[in-house]
């Protein structure tokens, strides 16, 4: 009932071009970005987006190559709503919000190839390197996606690994640390659709109220390389086109702030 | 980029399987095949082979969960341990768990959820064959499981998967041509309401080809809504016209 | 209450040798078999038993052999009551019902020797080839161990594997199939006992008033390979060497349906 | 046939372990070993080391699961990690479940449940040391563990194994011969009630064969019924006759 | 003993990060860092960081946790699977379980539970980065979490270890201390109280050593309710002394 | 309410010096222990303090040693609260209590060094020998930690093992078998606090009604190896160190029923 007031109110002031906090309908709220936040981890960030806030921590192992890639390294992405970060969040395994944060941020990491994961086979069938990607979210106000995808590629571009050889077999640890190989810069675009009409970066009260959500990623030449709707809502053929025209431009003011030229 | 060296698609513009690039899987629905749920359907549409049936509206356990004003819908997507290449383990992967909700969003809008408060409508869809594509084949018969059992809905929802292969715009990806070629684009549609309810893209495309693809889905949805409703009238229209 | 009632009727049914669907006391409902109706799986069966369902599915995979028997394939029997074949059936791991129900098609299969598994095995003690048999019940009408076994059977005579080799310690799969060594055909007939009197494949509506179950299995020479008691009543010692008899003259019949000459 | 070259039957006609065919290994019984179950009782058969203990008839939980006409009878058949050769893990296994269920089925017609509508009796069998036959030494310690506890019983359920070893039908299989031999039935029996509780069998018997295992089987029951009975008076009637 | 040929002590008798043997490390605390929650607060001691936060006191799921008399606490010590060398699974581990009993226990004998009967409150300690003491370091910034929350406290609680390193008795183990030393004390404290809510022992000490180990640790935790305090006093007393 | 009723009973007692049972506050409950019961098990012991039972099986198989420690067998300590010890307790994996119990008995066994884990490394890095040590506890009346170190030290001075060695690479097992390698005594004493005063050996009653508990494990030698605070109240470090110099004492006693000179 609560949700229903609230909804007629958000509606009732997008009626007239506005916004709960006063963004503008294609306005992010302020992004703080810190890397190398978590020494212990090969690459980390932490991000602020708004009161959203991400840690994302990159660990780099030894593993076994999938059977149908045995010539590449593995990417791991892996969600945690840990409870502190909100009221509605369990302890738990993950659940199907979780697995969807993680598969939507893993999608546009791998889909732009943003790891270049033919450098992290060693043995080609045996041995190649694991990047486990974790996102871990300290507080939700809303935007995961979008948040959790920029933490998570600064904290790739962050992360440096040792130096691995294999001899007579083994896998030996050399002196020394190189980058990960980044080779591309995925940025999510999330939209919130309430009552007909779309805004960028929804806040968590606006989450509250909306019937549906989408998210185009696009890569760093221009391309989408993953698409994400939500929500039980539905949107028009002409409403995505639209999104995806908007988002596009967004996708490179953001790109700006995570990767320095 | 073609991830192989197996041609998908040949000199003459055909695909592996024959079919041309706007051309739908063969496709065999059949409704109310099962007779303890309240309602079921089968599709093979190319080898992939589903069935999906519901029982409810009931009661909702554990009881917390009810929904004060309209009914909840549970969807649950399940692959047989025998319906893919190597053994599939009955264990929910995390796959599974993102695909029904997906597939639970994609049939929501087209339910009349508010006309049963308080109860549960518990939806099963069961991969026996899987052969790409079985997201959208499991929202196509679904959606008509659900009408065989007499839920009211707004439209029926169709779902069909275009994209890129080779290069070429595709409709209606098989199994390797998901696997090998360039983007894979599933959309759920309810072609009465022009209302798109399942949208996801992995792959690569530029915006241009993006919306070539949105199209050729589309048109995909609305071939198959024929088929859709064709089943429902051989069931239960017999011997008759429209 | 309400299954009293039922219990009550179906009983005063039987007194005068009838049963709610009109059959006879020891015939079974009509039974349609298909095979080879997964193409993706080695070997696949689909039975209708009455209106029970149920689809079986082998897939031939290579693994490690048991301790024990290190010159032998290993054989998995998994059953799946899935939700959707009946309102008494929620999803999650196997209950108590799901895994004897495997355990005992298991065991018939095995005890008959049903499988050479000894022409399964690639390197003694090191890799063998791994026959997973997946119970999967669609619709649930009663008797699902008969159903299940019969099914089982018949995916096992329909299953052809890959042709494999070793080469150099390593499993290559050679062009071609050969179907898997089948050497015995085990068949389980099932009773329900109601108020004294013994009747064959129950029906579900039986199962529900049904005070004990008794399943014996024979094998091709009309041995016993698998007994197996359910339910919480009881039979007597003449109860018992009755339905034996029954039940082998029975099995001859089902297996002529599974095996043609 | 046998699995193995080692002779589990000398050509004395006697078993690894000394016994005749129609001998049961020795069985020791205690009652009431435990201070707090509501009942308890400790067998050793052979080299089995069985506890059974049982609390109740109280209340059910969760809730939901009370029968409005009689107790719930719930069963746990565990077994200790070092119970067996290789260490076990403590998480349940298939077979556990399995005997859960049928030690379950063969006590459930003995107890008049239906004294205690609306609760439950929550049994559980500690396999201390495994060595054949501990779905039956289970039930018959069970048993008396509710006898112990002051249950009302129709009668004790009293179970044994047999079948057929190279070649002879024996009663009471050992590990071993179980392992090796050629067919294992168990069985549960009311004696003075003529009911079989539980039945099962493992391995291969002609129809004339398993009509012999079965009455070698009833017999081990009937002696092992006296054995019962006097574990009971043991406890309970110091110092004078039954 | 020592463990390995590194020295963790050089000859002027510093430790290997620079510390003198009853130095803490350097600490900075901060409090009320998280909207959501009810309170929290962050802690660097070394190269530890850790966040806890709390919800409540709130209605009890399951209802029948609930306590007449008190409110629950209940506590989740928890990894990151970034914050240690190799990558932790995010399953909680026996050590999890155990650190997240001790913690509880250490914590509520300084909360007025019975003034909040039947709620609970969630108290949850995230370790983002681990260097030896978490479980200490966890109870210090739980401790001003709660306060933060408004939650009434006897007194804060603050905990420290001490142990002995290549013979020498030290204060506040990092990492490397606690796996290569010979001993390893936490200890949480009330000072006002005069109370110990946490003491466990790992290693090998006399009883002598012992207790001077544990005079380390008190005055280490008496250092450490000073940056308590401090951090309070930061968030609530802007611009003005004690 | 009857805990708080029980609670005063038991504290007027004690301000009298006396205790529910009639022991004295320093005095252990009777000792009983059988070593070697149970066959099967490589070590083991059953242990009754006063009423409570517990049995102690030790196994003993191959497995692969810990990175950090690669020339060292391994120690895996597990307890089962099984229950039909105590109507407190239930059947599903070990809860914190059971997790408590297994790593304060775990952990007096492995600081006190008592199994000499390099004399059970067989291949550095590859194969070494794991002891598995099973706290199995079937009547529950108080202090299941003293109980439990108690008989697992029996158990681990009752174990047996194969000999081992390594031919061609692959472990086998060769005829006869030797002691396990045990070169220290690890003793466990518990305390509760009640009402602020400290008794020795608490009964369940006495368990229900304590305010706080300490453990302390002395080793051979009167060094403390491990000391374990437990429950809900607090001590000071007067009442600290005045119940260490008396668990001294009592580890010398109780020693000496372990371990024959």
């Amino acid at each position: 009932m609560i949700i229903r007031i609230r909804q007629k109110q958000i509606a009732q002031l997008m009626s007239n071009g506005e916004r709960l906090d006063g963004r503008e309908f294609e306005k992010y709220r302020e992004i703080k970005l810190e890397m190398g936040v978590i020494e212990k981890a090969e690459g980390s960030a932490r991000i602020l987006l708004g009161k959203t806030e991400v840690l994302v921590g990159v660990k780099i192992g030894v593993g076994t190559p999938f059977p149908d890639t045995p010539d590449k390294g593995v990417l791991t992405v892996n969600a945690e709503l840990v409870p502190l970060a909100s009221p509605m969040f369990e302890p738990g395994p993950p659940r199907e919000n979780a697995i969807e944060l993680a598969r939507v941020v893993d999608r546009g990491i791998r889909e732009s190839n943003a790891i270049d994961l033919e450098k992290l086979c060693l043995v080609p069938g045996k041995t190649v390197l694991v990047v486990f990607v974790d996102l871990y979210v300290l507080n939700y106000d809303g935007n995961l996606i979008d948040a959790s995808a920029i933490a998570a590629l600064a904290a790739l571009l962050n992360a440096k690994m040792s130096k691995y050889e294999i001899e007579d077999g083994e896998v030996k640890v050399k002196p020394g640390y190189i980058q990960l190989p980044i080779q591309n810069y995925p940025i999510a675009v999330t939209f919130a659709e309430i009552d007909g009409k779309l805004i960028i970066d929804p806040s968590l009260e606006e989450e509250m109220v909306m019937d549906a959500r989408l998210t185009i990623t696009f890569e760093k030449d221009g391309k989408i390389c993953a698409i994400q709707k939500g929500g039980t809502g539905q949107f028009t053929r002409e409403q995505i086109v639209d999104v995806v025209k908007i988002a596009e431009g967004k996708s490179l003011e953001i790109r700006k702030l995570v990767v320095k030229d | 980029m073609p991830k192989s060296e197996d041609k998908l698609i040949d000199k003459n513009g055909l695909r592996i399987d024959g079919r041309k690039l706007d051309e739908l899987r063969s496709t065999k629905i059949e409704v109310g095949v099962l007779s303890n749920a309240d309602g079921s359907a089968y599709i093979e549409q190319g080898k992939n082979k589903i069935l999906a049936a519901f029982y409810g509206p009931h009661e909702v356990h554990p009881k917390h969960l009810a929904l004060p004003d309209r009914s909840l819908l549970k969807c649950r997507y399940h692959m047989a341990p025998f319906s893919v290449d190597e053994r599939k383990s009955p264990a929910p992967s995390r796959r599974d768990i993102e695909l029904s909700m997906v597939i639970r969003q994609a049939l929501e809008p087209s339910i009349f959820l508010e006309y049963y408060p308080r109860t549960s409508i518990d939806l099963f869809i069961e991969i026996l064959q899987a052969h790409g594509g079985t997201r959208c084949a499991g929202i196509t018969v679904a959606s008509l499981a659900l009408a065989d059992g007499g839920i009211p809905l707004r439209d029926l929802t169709v779902a069909c998967a275009a994209g890129k292969v080779e290069g070429k715009l595709v409709v209606d990806l098989s199994d390797d041509e998901d696997k090998k070629g360039e983007a894979d684009v599933p959309l759920a549609f309810m072609p009465n309401l022009n209302a798109i309810t399942l949208l996801q893209m992995d792959g690569q495309l530029t915006v241009t080809e993006f919306e070539k693809v949105v199209d050729l889905a589309l048109e995909g949805c609305k071939q198959l809504y024929k088929i859709q409703k064709e089943s429902l009238k051989a069931k239960y229209v017999v011997g008759e016209g429209e």
